[in-house]
């Protein structure tokens, strides 16, 4: 296990919808379990968040195999969203969160608005959650998890709802898959959420030439992985650029230097997904990295990196 | 189960065929763990093309602390891996799945096909060592040609075990396949073993079912992450639920597997 | 040079909007200069057609650089669409592309519907020009490229006045930046168009922590190359589903193996991109490769093998 | 002008100091073609991260079809590239851009700054060979410190060169700027051939410029295809358009560039 560097002067504490953070590296949904299972690579307590595996009210089973296919530089999943549902999550797995120091943000999805809700409803009931990150963005859903991602007045809606039943603070996690991606992110900030969290998968495909079929029993899946990180990166920027609310940078993040990418965009925290498969210390790798570049470049805080980004004459 | 992290140096890298090799690496943190059947993810590359780990079961540990891999090279990472040499090192993650279980008073068949071999050998080694003195295991090895299996199977005669070949070209044993060779044994034996492709195994675990001896099979998924995380490495099993080859697995009573017809 | 395999036996010819390539191999535009970079690589005779960088009606000196990062298994560039302009790209680049065998596609782009069919009725009226591929994607240009790329009726718009201003066929090329690519493709197909190539490159960006400034002069740039190759298969797979007429593949081919793969998913050719700046004879070793893929699987056509994709009980 | 592409062997790697490597390559069809100021695109991967191939000047060519590179490790395609071991083979295309020119009977001086000193033996060596008997050449070196300095300079002296050293650290020949050591020399010149960070070649094309002398400077910018066909290998021109280094240079007449304030 790495040593985390946290002799460090500098402040790494970043604010999320009024929760704070003890640093801005968190983990990205569906990449790190339910954190137990990377126990023994990080150290957990030290994590700036985990965002737990998408949970729905009843349990999925998920998709059939193969669920995975490599790609350059990056992968495809069609994990259809496989969770053990609330009832189990709350029973199994958030006991273990409660035992970590760090913070737990549960990462919710359904069909209806009135699922989402009674998620949100049901997870403020219980201590050890710090906060709800709004799946609406997952792709390989056939039914209304596509809609809710992709048109602005029904993520709005879902916001909306999600807000009015929860009374903890309410992360929106966007879709790439869309034109105006800064449409989006102002509908969800009028809906009331308290940070947006971007990118999720972009939607791809692999074929098998010899058999002439898709790779991925569902045909298409998610793109992750550092393939997607000039993606995300002009992504978080623009929506950093356009909301005033915090925005957590998401694609692609593998090392400090990435990270540090996304924070001068202007994202206040940011998710590593799919390193966790090929670098399970990955996390703690980049908080230190982040503490170090900071003191290098005498900075005291982290708040002066993050959105500043020069754009002006640049040639 | 505790899985680590290990920079392994490489003390040789051996090129069996065009296409096999084997890899031995100083691993001594991770042999110190491991059990007959479980796996480890190899890093292949420094940077990000192959991105993902690649899984290997461990073919053989020495007592001072060297694992073993056998593979086949058959796309970018395996033949990364075969340009690698003597005294580089290997990110490795491991000891990762569940292992074969045996107990000392029963006699065992191991069989194996192609690659499929590879967790065998430790596995016997390991039987070998546990087994009480009454015990005659078997092992049956099949794979395409004579030149690909006797480098193999010499290490399980040097073992001591009764091993019996099988090829596809005939060159040596067998003329045919390997499963062809287990109805013999199969009344000599209180539990089968097996590893290799799936249509093979589906045979095995057929013949074993109809014999009504346990079979324990160990499964080949695609795997992102290798430590329960990602929930890519699904097969189908018979209760119709899905089962995850890393954490479920990767050796599956056979009975608990939907084989394909 | 790599040796061209024309001995086979396989018919490798395809048809694109009345004129028949001799094989599905194309190279495409801003990658491939105007032919005559790569004569010393690739039989240029022997390529399917050649698509040449993107001219405007007057010359554009394009953007200031830096222009290109690599990214991982990419490249962004942020070129600005800088070309010679009609008049020079008549009077010095046209006679030797009239030289060499293969089909000449002219890729063409305006700020306005107007300075669209203007092109293309100019072009209409030279010999040596087999087709019009019109880029409404390019996402580097402020005005007007982008909303003719992202709103269907207006991709409609302009494919109906260059069809009306140009005997030549009319080639759409599509920018994956949308949120629904199928919506796009039935709008150019609706407009008369005689195909649809896709896609354009993926809009990103990169920043240099250091100096904490974009890396491309033009702040974003578009992403192309092997890490967007499952996004590209997945948009083809997608709209050769839905329309009629032919579809071009693009998107980080570079193999043989990527280049079956657009054309098992319905892709009736396929470009070739940023694979020519890292393999310059690449487009010859695909044209190649596909022959022997096909001689070994004792197909006699290469018609059967376009859009053969099995989608049936994958699991 | 023929570029080839072009299957190496490498001859030798050498590790001149912790970053700096020579590599030597046989590689006789561009090595037949090259002329000094020209470059090489390398490719340092098997797969495709890093993606684009590397632009290196040729640093030196022998008789027998070698050609050599010097380069500095900054990231990932050098790393690479300092992994390479002899026997191995490069892919490489070249040669590329436009070279120096030069007249057989004129004294030049020229003066590098860290890596850009590579280009200049190939350079130096040509112009031995061409030159009238009465030309006087002057080299200028510049580089961090002595070790990386001293066994490039050799190379210099032994083919017969007035070789003046700086370092940054003083730790050989004059301590500071190298183009401090040009003012000296400028009247004794027809010509300079600058290659090196672009504020130290603005400084030295400024010099020249007061002085009247033509200077010719080798220019770097990123690029993705090295052949005129990607158009990413921009600068700005004093005529306020844009040159395309890989084309129009890497060598330009000094006034030919907008050089940064
Ligand atoms: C538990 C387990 C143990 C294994 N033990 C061995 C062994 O001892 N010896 C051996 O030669 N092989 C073994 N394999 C198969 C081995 O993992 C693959 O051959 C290897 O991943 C191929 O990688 P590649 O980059 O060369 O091939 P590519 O085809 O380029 O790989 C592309 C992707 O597909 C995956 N993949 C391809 N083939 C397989 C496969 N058969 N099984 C799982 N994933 C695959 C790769 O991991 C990678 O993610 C084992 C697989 C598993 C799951
Ligand atoms: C005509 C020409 C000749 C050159 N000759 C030499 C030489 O003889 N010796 C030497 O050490 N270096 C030389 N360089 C610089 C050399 O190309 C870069 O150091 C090298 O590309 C860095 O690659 P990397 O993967 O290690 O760095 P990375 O930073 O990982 O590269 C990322 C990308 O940026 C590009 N890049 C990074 N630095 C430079 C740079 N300084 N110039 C151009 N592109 C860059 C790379 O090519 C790559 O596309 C030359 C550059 C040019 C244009
Ligand atoms: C295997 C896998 C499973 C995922 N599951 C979820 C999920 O359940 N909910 C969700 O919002 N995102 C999910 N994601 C998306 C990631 O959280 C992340 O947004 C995406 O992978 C991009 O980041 P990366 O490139 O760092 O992986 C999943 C991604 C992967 C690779
Ligand atoms: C340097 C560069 C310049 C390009 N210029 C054009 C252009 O002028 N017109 C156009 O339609 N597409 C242009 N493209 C897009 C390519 O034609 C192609 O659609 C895209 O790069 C995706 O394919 P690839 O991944 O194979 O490169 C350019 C791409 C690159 C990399
Ligand atoms: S390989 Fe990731 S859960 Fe099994
Ligand atoms: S590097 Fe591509 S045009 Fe110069």
């Amino acid at each position: 296990m790495a040593p985390i560097k946290n002799t460090s002067t500098v402040d790494l504490s970043v604010n999320i919808g009024g929760i704070t953070l003890t640093n801005p590296v968190m983990t990205a949904s569906g990449t790190f379990g339910y954190g137990r299972e990377f126990s023994q690579f990080v150290n957990l307590d030290a994590i700036g968040g985990i965002v737990v595996k998408g949970i729905s009210i009843e349990p999925r089973a998920g998709n059939p195999p193969q669920r995975i296919v490599e790609t350059p530089c990056g992968m495809l999943n069609a994990i259809g969203l496989e969770n053990v549902g609330l009832e189990r999550f709350l029973a199994e797995k958030l006991p273990f969160l409660r035992s970590i120091k760090c913070r737990v943000f549960v990462n919710i999805l359904g069909d209806t608005v009135e699922e989402y809700a009674y998620l949100a409803e049901k997870l403020s009931e219980h201590s050890g959650i710090d906060g709800i990150e709004v799946n609406i963005s997952c792709p390989n859903v056939k039914k209304g998890g596509v809609a809710f991602g992709t048109i602005p007045e029904m993520a709005q809606t879902v916001t909306e709802a999600v807000k009015k039943a929860s009374t903890l603070p309410v992360i929106v996690k966007l879709s790439p898959n869309v034109t105006d991606i800064v449409s989006m992110a102002k509908a969800v900030e009028a809906g009331g959420a308290d940070g947006i969290s971007l990118i999720n998968t972009l939607i791809g495909m692999a074929i098998d030439i010899d058999k002439r079929r898709p790779r991925l029993a569902n045909i298409i899946g998610g793109l992750s992985g550092p393939a997607i990180k000039p993606i995300a990166l002009r992504m978080v920027w623009q929506v950093a650029s356009a909301v005033s609310i915090p925005v957590i940078g998401i694609g692609g993040i593998g090392t400090t230097e990435d990270a540090l990418e996304f924070l001068i965009a202007g994202a206040t925290a940011v998710q590593i997904g799919t390193a966790n498969f090929y670098d399970p210390s990955a996390v703690n790798t980049i908080i230190s990295g982040i503490a170090t570049f900071l003191e290098q470049h005498n900075e005291t805080s982290l708040t002066n990196l993050i959105g500043s980004l020069h754009t002006g004459d640049l040639s | 189960m505790t899985s680590i992290q290990e920079n392994s140096r490489i003390k040789c890298s051996e090129q069996i065929t065009e296409d096999i090799f084997r890899l031995t690496l100083h691993a001594p943190l991770i042999v110190s763990q491991a059990k007959p059947g479980q796996f480890v993810m190899v890093k292949t590359s420094s940077n990000f093309d192959p991105l993902l780990r690649r899984p290997f079961s461990i073919h053989d540990i020495s007592t001072d602390g060297d694992l073993s891999l056998l593979y086949k090279t058959i796309g970018k990472g395996t033949s990364l891996l075969s340009t690698f040499t003597q005294g580089m090192n290997v990110d490795l993650i491991g000891p990762l799945g569940n292992g074969f279980t045996f107990s000392d008073n029963q006699n065992i068949c191991l069989i194996g096909g192609g690659m499929g071999i590879a967790p065998l050998l430790f596995l016997a080694r390991h039987l070998k060592a546990l087994s009480k003195e009454s015990c005659t295991h078997q092992v049956l090895l099949g794979a395409r040609d004579h030149r690909e299996l006797e480098p193999i199977a010499a290490q399980f005669l040097s073992l001591g075990y009764k091993t019996e070949l099988a090829t596809d070209d005939g060159s040596c044993g067998h003329h045919g396949y390997v499963s062809q060779l287990l109805p013999d044994i199969l009344p000599t034996v209180q539990g089968v073993c097996v590893c290799g492709p799936t249509p093979f195994m589906a045979e095995v675990a057929r013949q074993c079912r109809a014999a009504n001896l346990p079979c324990q099979a160990s499964m080949e998924t695609h795997m992102a992450c290798g430590l329960g995380a990602c929930l890519g490495c699904t097969i189908h099993g018979s209760d119709g639920a899905y089962k995850h080859v890393c954490k479920h697995g990767p050796v599956f009573d056979a009975n608990e597997v939907l084989w394909p017809l």
